[in-house]
């Protein structure tokens, strides 16, 4: 099926979130929608999918407009999709998430499971996957869930099959594994949108690459551009697509983990019998799969875990089993991965964010009562000194870009005395130019000679910044590599073959 | 979405709307009356009679009650209208007295022990004004009569009365909260039945109250609930054929308790003859407590209407007539032949003082 | 206040690229965050801020009609107007008239007009002023009344207020304020002792009785996971029945030589002295709900520990992860939302009740004080109108009810709707045709369904 | 780029066989709650001793087929009691120390093995009729398990229902008006089922259309309901209470047969149509909410809204009508108190009723058999104080009526704690 968007704007309030976009996917064409992230790209395909009704501009399918009044529309005018955060009912199994919104029933309007069943195995089997119709999609590997994401759209007969980051997630071998099924999808003829703002994959597998930035399109590209190429066209000016650092001159061992296990509330070993050291003036990154453990790895550190075994030393101070109070006060610093739950209060200004884990300390508090002046002057200087793009120091955190949110976590964590920062996926969801701001900063926290954690999902970003790797996979460490280690090996490691880490 | 919402919304308003109007149209439909009349009724007089409610509520089918219809009762006789006011809360009855002395109130009936400070509060401060304080004596002041009643002499009668028709050998009672102006319905009660054996050497037990411990059975409330009727029920389980639920509309959820049991059971009513006024199950009652308030209220407004207020504390008894037993009405048949002539004795030696009815409760003679 | 700098457009001129890219990304999935900056006082304009899209008059119109003053009071002559219909459609006269509607209207027309200005006024005259009295001493006395009944109203509001801030939701103020009347009624019975220090112990020692009521809550769930809201309602059934077998059982808190379960009247020495003779009921409670109401200003916006309370409130996750102990954090909100709700209770033995108290002597409050609270919008000043404006509904409501026989009950039904209309703008802003403001909506009231995950 | 991996079919991995280790937890909150229940009985039994004999009753004079009582000697029945449930809490303490999940059943027998004690020892020398206890429960419970199971289909569809008070009170007055109009109780409990789905429809419009916090909106339309009501009952239904306050009450029906089941038939099968429908409500709220279209949409839109948006379904309407459901539910259970036991509306005479309701959601983990189970605990704790104090068992009033609520709290603080609700419950779904 062609599809086709004309002129397509959507504003959100007085912001312009899409403006006139118009693109054209041809049947049996992968075509590729890179920007960065908060270019627009999703609200193009969420207005595509009718969760988003457009304030101008026509969708039109085989040359027929079509208007969606919600994703009901989309799904039976053909078009599918594959959502970044999997639209997935984690109490429900595979096969009541795949058939939701068009089950079918037996008499005494008694859901027809069996019928839903047969549906998984059928898709699965036409793409080789493995999914147990009967498994609940909670208890999933992630990769597993993507495939569960797939058959939904796919049940619905989509002809028009859009990947919202579908490879977030994934594993470099799961990734590629992905390609080849949207290769086999294109092939049998199905219209494909792939949204991303990974260069490599945009180059491995589009027909077509149009590139999106702040709203616009602002060009189409070939398969066969450069790297420097696409990305200067999608962030609008030349990109330093790697980390300058100098080699690291490690100190002694600070933070000492040693058979370590993190049992969650279901009595699960999230974490199971992991030792490691990150020595002073190193990053020591962790690579893995989301939901490997690493979260709950870094929160033990923190002491929001309730539950361990084991032990976690920083400088010789027994962490675990202390408050988390405690844990900050002893000198760590702590970039949480998902910095609007964990990170910040929303409805706080972004002076009363920066004090957040110093609320009963000089200078912001004396005698019980809050110092504003002293807040002030500190905000003030933090707004300057990591460049926090915000009307003024009392603007709410909630209605910062991610990139803004992630200076004030980082001007606040990094404005302590820090004898071991932590720092989740610290560049999680922000523009490009953050992210340059985030790497720098932490490797300067290196160079002052702090032990440095950095935990992420993305090789580029573990690749950029570690000195040492370490990988981890259901719960466990798999090895722990030197940081120029290549990505296929780490590839593997993250699906959690052993062998290869010698 | 958002437009299927809206359009639910306004089909309902409108629709509801529509019924309303239907029902104004059809009601508007009326003829006009032919003239203005200005409030008919007897001689248009200054007297202002009023009254005030404690937290039960003017229908609450207890004091508040016949004192409310004593009052409208003396007003229709005087020809003038009165004003009332209900008090819903404890922080109610010093404003609502107030306001009324403020509406120009000459009179004002105020139920309930529980309003006796702020009565008291507005007697000395509003010296015109006269009080009429019902089940409470503690005030004493010229321009407040107190009125209270000494139930326990009635409820000994139906207590004896009740012990002598029960078949079963037990009999209940259960009340509402455990207030003074309750237990003493129990206390009362209780002993009749005491009295009882001790005369005929019987053992009729009572349960749902111990005199002696002062404890026993209450809904924890004046509603004619679901609790009060398992309450009820939980009595007749014990075997009890006779049962007096105290405390305002709880008797109407003993009613229900008693029909469901499918057994003869009889009650017995307080207040005022529940054989007249709880019309359809009116066959149930043996006797009923009376508490002769409405009475005394209409006697007491009356007079005042007509310049004879006097501030003389009131006591009724068995021997003013202010505390009685109603007529078996429908029981006359079923009960022991010689019961009224037993109960007519026992009633003179109450009043002679040759049996002698406490209760902790009863009010305290100055 | 350093958080009523409310902003009806999101941020403009500043930052314009990254603010696209939040709103584009996080739109569906976090919607509260940019939709939730807390609205200011009712009372308090907002600032205008400075805007270069669009011309500073439609900026300035659209602040007075979009503000939440115009809201709050259209709120209430919404409120007003349902009551108007309550009173006009279930009075006798009006019902007589309407009987023959068609045949004269306007005998219909006038009686509810009778009615309806006959409640108003009343309920105006017994809360403000009384013009049928002769002296401005006798005519003001309304208004002496309204800030008496306003006073337990506000501090338990306060309670109730600062609970929300925590993201609790205190239903228990029935039995905090039970307790905290029966340790404050106990003390001031029991003793002899000179005025001051008699009135300080009497009022301490009710305050700590709510707070230990509440604080047990805090503690419950801080423990346990226990929801609050079940609690509370339990334990108001708990201390209700606690306090009547206290009141009906000799030598605990039953008047001597009475058999009504009611207390003994306070001592001379414990009673609120009147502010302004003992012509009007207005106590010393009134001064100290003030009080009250400055300290929980400066705990919730100046204080250390107001700022773990706001921060708990408002985004447990982050606050834990910031190392602050959200479960001690409850105890203590439940703590202090206790002890303010019994100082409401104390304010009833101490002043309003003085004559020995009964098992009702919360009479409502408890409940009351959410609304207050909600219209209050949680923050202390607001509280403080709020508290005087359902003061003013309950001292009038008495004089609708003997001058017009308009059962106090429309009162609640009035003040519920007030918190209804004002919680939700839009509504409002439809029925009166007026535009919609620029920015998103925003959230006027507290969010209190929050939970931080059990760790 | 040229990553060039072998590419290996990635295993499925299987979450329970090579999933993650499950780590020895053994919880001993179960057991030291057994033991606490075996210290109390052993005090009442041997501390607070009782001599003499206790009649349990197991039939009713009209019971079509009649029980001997059970005639149990206290002390001696005191001490097989005592002994069992230590035997049971011996047996929970090794299956904890195993880290072995307590069954249902063991706490179950272990319940009514504590009553049976319980009621022996309360009862020495009196007879405790136990099929009027049981019937008292029902009684006592029915408009719980109502307001309950409108409770979890509000919840479960992502809707905090404060209400349930509102709803059970509105239906209980527009009940009776009509009821008494019409002289009709079948169209009294319709009228019901109206009046909660109109408190529904404002609950809904506020909290899914105004985004209001469902909880305030919820508080705010009690009070509304609380005082609309107070006020029609003082100026409509007081002015003349024969003709607009006096519904008819609904029959009751026997079922033949089944009403004639030793202890249980008159218990569960000699009721009215409303409890009869009761039971229909729990098996149709059960089996819709786990085995039909309507249920798993429902849960889908309380448990992830986005995702159930994606799929199509309208995530406000299904919210709006189906709290709409919950409305008519609790509604009827408002009937309940003026058309299936007592007859006449009364100021707020649903005395918290909907509060127990909620708790019993909580108590009940969102589940329509644990919810009903939960609120008739209540009902039972609530008439087993009313059999206590007609017995006399010498303890004064208000403990006996503090009662259902102290179970209450021990069973939210100490037994439930933290529970799961539905994911997106009290959230509103905002699109754009």
């Amino acid at each position: 099926m062609k599809l086709e968007l004309r002129g397509i704007t959507k504003r959100f309030g007085s912001l312009v979130a899409n403006d006139h976009i118009d693109l054209v996917v041809e049947p049996g064409e992968i075509h590729c929608l890179l920007g960065e992230n908060g270019a627009g790209k999703s609200t193009l395909m969420n207005v595509l999918y009718g969760l988003y009704q457009a304030e101008e501009g026509d969708i039109l399918l085989d040359d027929s407009v079509q208007h969606f009044e919600g994703p009901g529309d989309a799904m039976r005018a053909g078009i599918g999709m594959v959502h970044q955060h999997f639209m997935l009912i984690p109490v429900f199994t595979v096969a009541e998430n795949v058939m939701l919104g068009h089950e079918e029933t037996k008499a005494g309007g008694r859901l027809n499971l069996d019928a839903a069943r047969a549906r998984v195995r059928e898709i699965s089997a036409r793409f080789g996957f493995d999914v147990d119709p009967d498994a609940l999609v909670g208890d999933l590997p992630v990769g597993i869930q993507q495939r569960v994401e797939i058959i939904k759209a796919l049940s619905r007969d989509a002809s028009v099959l859009v990947f919202d980051e579908p490879t977030a997630v994934l594993t470099p071998q799961e990734t590629d594994e992905l390609m080849t099924i949207m290769r086999q999808l294109k092939s049998e003829g199905t219209s494909i949108v792939f949204i991303t703002h990974k260069l490599r994959e945009v180059r491995e597998v589009a027909d077509r690459i149009t590139v999106v930035r702040l709203g616009k399109i602002v060009g189409e590209a070939s398969p066969t551009a450069s790297n420097s190429e696409l990305a200067a066209l999608m962030v609008g000016r030349n990109v330093e697509l790697t980390v300058h650092k100098e080699p690291a001159r490690p100190g002694a061992a600070s933070l000492v983990v040693e058979h370590l296990d993190v049992i969650d509330a279901n009595g699960i070993k999230v974490v199971n019998d992991v030792s490691f050291e990150v020595h002073e003036g190193e990053i020591l990154a962790i690579a893995g799969v989301q939901g490997n453990g690493q979260t709950e790895l870094t929160e033990a550190i923190l002491g929001i875990q309730p539950r361990t075994n084991g032990s976690i030393s920083l400088n010789g101070t027994r962490l675990n089993g202390q408050s988390v109070k405690k844990v900050l006060n002893a000198g760590v610093g702590f970039v949480p991965e998902d910095r609007t739950h964990d990170g910040l209060v929303g409805e706080f200004t972004i002076a009363e964010n920066l004090m957040l884990d110093r609320s009963d300390q000089q200078p912001f508090v004396k005698g019980g009562t809050l110092q504003l002046k002293a807040l002030n002057d500190f905000a003030e200087e933090k707004k300057r000194e990591f460049d926090i793009r915000a009307e003024s120091i009392t603007t709410h955190a909630g209605r910062l870009s991610g990139g803004n949110q992630q200076k004030v976590v980082l001007a606040r964590e990094l404005s302590r005395e820090l004898k071991l920062f932590v720092a989740s996926q610290p560049t999680r969801g922000i523009d490009v130019g953050s992210i340059e701001f985030v790497h720098k900063r932490m490797v300067e926290t290196r160079d002052a000679g702090v032990p440095v954690i950095v935990v992420s999902t993305e090789l580029d970003e573990v690749v950029a910044l570690a000195d040492r790797i370490a990988v981890m996979y259901r719960g466990s460490i798999v090895g722990i590599v030197p940081g120029d280690t290549p990505r296929d090996v780490l590839g593997l490691m993250m699906a959690g073959e052993t062998g290869v880490a010698a | 979405m958002e437009e299927t919402l809206t359009i639910t919304f306004r089909k309902a308003a409108a629709s509801s709307l529509a019924g309303v109007g239907l029902v104004a149209l059809l009601a508007g439909c009326g003829s006009a009356p032919s003239s203005d009349n200005t409030s008919g009724g007897a001689a248009a007089s200054d007297f202002l009679p009023c009254i005030v409610s404690d937290a039960g509520g003017f229908d609450d089918k207890s004091f508040n009650q016949s004192s409310y219809e004593g009052l409208v009762e003396a007003a229709d006789t005087l020809g003038v209208e009165p004003k009332d006011v209900q008090s819903d809360k404890e922080d109610d009855y010093a404003p609502n007295i107030t306001n009324l002395v403020d509406q120009g109130c000459g009179l004002i009936v105020t139920v309930g022990f529980a309003l006796a400070d702020a009565t008291k509060a507005a007697a000395e401060e509003n010296t015109d004004v006269d009080f009429v304080m019902l089940d409470d004596n503690s005030i004493d002041l010229e321009n407040v009569k107190p009125v209270v009643y000494d139930t326990a002499q009635a409820a000994f009668l139906a207590g004896y009365t009740a012990a002598a028709y029960s078949k079963t050998g037990v009999v209940g009672t259960f009340g509402g909260s455990q207030f003074p102006t309750v237990t003493i319905f129990m206390d009362g009660f209780a002993d009749g039945v005491a009295y009882f054996n001790e005369q005929k050497s019987k053992d009729v037990k009572v349960v749902g109250w111990d005199v002696k411990g002062q404890t026993g059975s209450f809904t924890g409330g004046f509603e004619a609930n679901d609790t009060a009727k398992q309450l009820a029920n939980a009595l007749i389980d014990q075997n009890a054929d006779v049962l007096l639920p105290v405390g305002g509309p709880i008797f109407l959820s003993a009613i229900e308790a008693v029909k469901d049991s499918g057994k003869d059971i009889a009650m017995i009513g307080v207040d005022a003859d529940l054989y007249e006024t709880a019309a359809a199950d009116n066959g149930l009652f043996l006797t009923s407590i009376l508490k002769q308030m409405k009475s005394g209220v209409t006697d007491i407004v009356e007079a005042a209407g007509k310049g004879d207020f006097d501030a003389t504390p009131y006591v009724g008894t068995l021997e003013n007539d202010g505390v009685g037993i109603a007529p078996f009405h429908d029981y006359e048949s079923k009960v022991p032949a010689d019961l009224q002539g037993e109960l007519d004795t026992i009633k003179a030696g109450i009043i002679d003082g040759s049996i002698t009815v406490e209760s902790p409760s009863s009010p305290s003679t100055k | 206040m350093s958080d009523n700098n409310q902003q009806n457009t999101p941020a403009p001129g500043a930052a314009p690229e990254p603010a696209a890219a939040s709103a584009s990304a996080s739109a569906p999935a976090s919607a509260s965050a940019p939709a939730s900056s807390p609205a200011p006082q009712p009372a308090a304009a907002p600032a205008p801020k400075p805007d270069t899209e669009a011309p500073r008059s439609n900026k300035i119109l659209n602040e007075i009609l979009g503000g939440s003053f115009l809201i709050s009071i259209l709120a209430v002559l919404l409120a007003l107007i349902a009551g108007a219909i309550l009173i006009a459609a279930t009075n006798e006269d009006v019902q007589t008239a309407s009987g023959y509607f068609f045949s004269r209207p306007g005998d219909t027309l006038g009686a509810i007009w009778q009615a309806v200005s006959g409640a108003y006024s009343a309920l105006f005259q017994g809360s403000v002023y009384n013009f049928r009295r002769d002296s401005f001493a006798d005519g003001i006395k309304p208004l002496t009344e309204t800030l008496t009944f306003a006073t337990p109203l506000i501090a338990a509001g306060l309670g109730v207020g600062l609970a929300f801030r925590v993201g609790l939701f205190n239903i228990g103020g029935r039995g905090q304020m039970l307790i905290a009347a029966a340790c404050a009624g106990w003390v001031g019975f029991s003793f002899q002792l000179p005025a001051p220090l008699h009135i300080t112990l009497a009022v301490l020692a009710g305050i700590a009785g709510g707070a230990i009521w509440g604080g047990l809550v805090g503690f419950l769930k801080a423990r346990t996971g226990a929801h609050e809201v079940i609690l509370t309602i339990m334990l108001n059934y708990v201390a209700f029945y606690l306090i009547s077998y206290m009141l009906r059982t000799p030598g605990l808190l039953q008047a001597p030589g009475s058999p009504n379960p009611k207390s003994p009247p306070m001592a001379e020495t414990a009673v609120f002295p009147a502010l302004f003779g003992s012509k009007y009921n207005l106590h010393l409670g009134f001064i100290l709900v003030i009080v009250a109401t400055a300290l929980v200003w400066y705990l919730l916006n100046r204080s250390s520990l107001g700022f773990r309370f706001r921060a708990v409130g408002e985004n447990p996750n982050a606050a834990k992860v910031a190392g602050i102990d959200v479960k001690n954090t409850y105890v203590y909100a439940m703590l202090f939302s206790g002890g303010l709700v019994g100082l409401a209770g104390v304010s009833q033995v101490l002043g309003t009740v003085t004559g020995g108290f009964s098992g009702g002597i919360d009479a409502g409050i408890g409940f009351d004080a959410i609304t207050v609270a909600l219209l209050g919008r949680s923050k202390p000043i607001g509280i403080f109108f709020a508290g005087i404006l359902f003061g003013a509904f309950k001292a009038g409501g008495f004089s609708m009810q003997a001058a017009e026989g308009v059962p106090v009950d429309i009162v609640v039904v009035v003040q519920s709707l007030i918190v209804l209309f004002i919680a939700a703008p839009p509504l409002v802003r439809a029925i009166f045709f007026l535009p919609k403001p620029g920015g998103r909506a925003r959230r006027v009231l507290p969010n209190v369904s929050k939970e931080v995950a059990a760790k | 780029m040229s990553v060039t991996t072998p590419n290996t079919p990635h295993e499925t991995v299987d979450p329970v066989d090579d999933g993650l280790e499950k780590a020895v937890v053994k919880k001993w909150k179960a057991p030291i709650a057994f033991a606490i229940f075996v210290i109390i009985s052993a005090l009442l039994f041997f501390v607070a001793r009782r001599d003499g004999v206790t009649e349990l009753r197991l039939s009713a004079e009209n019971d079509a087929i009649k029980l001997p009582s059970i005639e149990a000697p206290v002390m001696a029945t005191g001490i097989v009691v005592v002994i069992l449930l230590a035997l049971m809490t011996a047996g929970a303490f090794w299956l904890a120390n195993q880290a072995k999940r307590i069954p249902l059943w063991l706490t179950a027998v272990f319940g009514i093995v504590f009553m049976y004690g319980f009621l022996t020892w309360a009862g020495a020398d009196k007879s405790i009729p136990i099929t009027g206890l049981l019937l008292g429960s029902v009684a006592l419970s029915a408009p719980l398990i109502f307001g309950a199971l409108g409770g979890v289909i509000s919840e479960r569809v992502g809707v905090v229902n404060v209400a349930i008070e509102g709803q059970l009170l509105a239906g209980a007055f527009l009940s009776a008006f009509v009821a008494s109009i019409t002289r009709n109780p079948f169209a009294g409990l319709l009228a019901a089922i109206v009046a909660g789905v109109l408190v529904s429809f404002v609950l809904a419009a506020f909290a899914i259309k105004y985004l209001v916090d469902q909880v305030i909106v919820g508080v705010v339309l009690n009070v509304l309901v609380a005082g609309l009501t107070s006020f029609l009952y003082s100026t409509v239904l007081s002015s003349n209470t024969e003709a607009f306050n006096t519904p008819p009450r609904l029959p009751r029906i026997p079922i033949p047969l089944l009403s004639d089941i030793p202890i249980l038939g008159r218990v569960l099968f000699d009721q009215t149509i409303i409890i009869y429908l009761m039971y229909i409500a729990i098996a149709l709220v059960f089996y819709g909410l786990f085995f039909t279209k309507w249920g798993l949409r429902l849960r889908a839109v309380g448990e992830h809204p986005q995702a159930a948006d994606t799929v199509g379904i309208r995530v406000n309407s299904t919210r709006f009508w189906n709290v709409s459901i919950a409305g008519a539910i609790a509604g009827l259970g408002g009937a309940y108190f003026t058309l299936g036991s007592v007859g006449g509306f009364t100021k707020e005479m649903t005395a918290g009723a909907g509060f127990i309701a909620l708790a019993a959601v909580i108590f009940g983990r969102w589940d329509p058999i644990r919810a009903t189970l939960a609120a008739l605990l209540f009902g039972f704790a609530t008439n087993l104080q009313n059999t206590l104090g007609a017995i006399g068992s010498g303890v004064p009033s208000e403990f006996l009526l503090m009662l259902p609520y102290l179970v209450t709290i021990f069973a939210v603080a100490g037994l439930v704690g933290q529970v799961r609700g539905p994911a997106a419950s009290g959230k509103p779904y905002i699109k754009s």
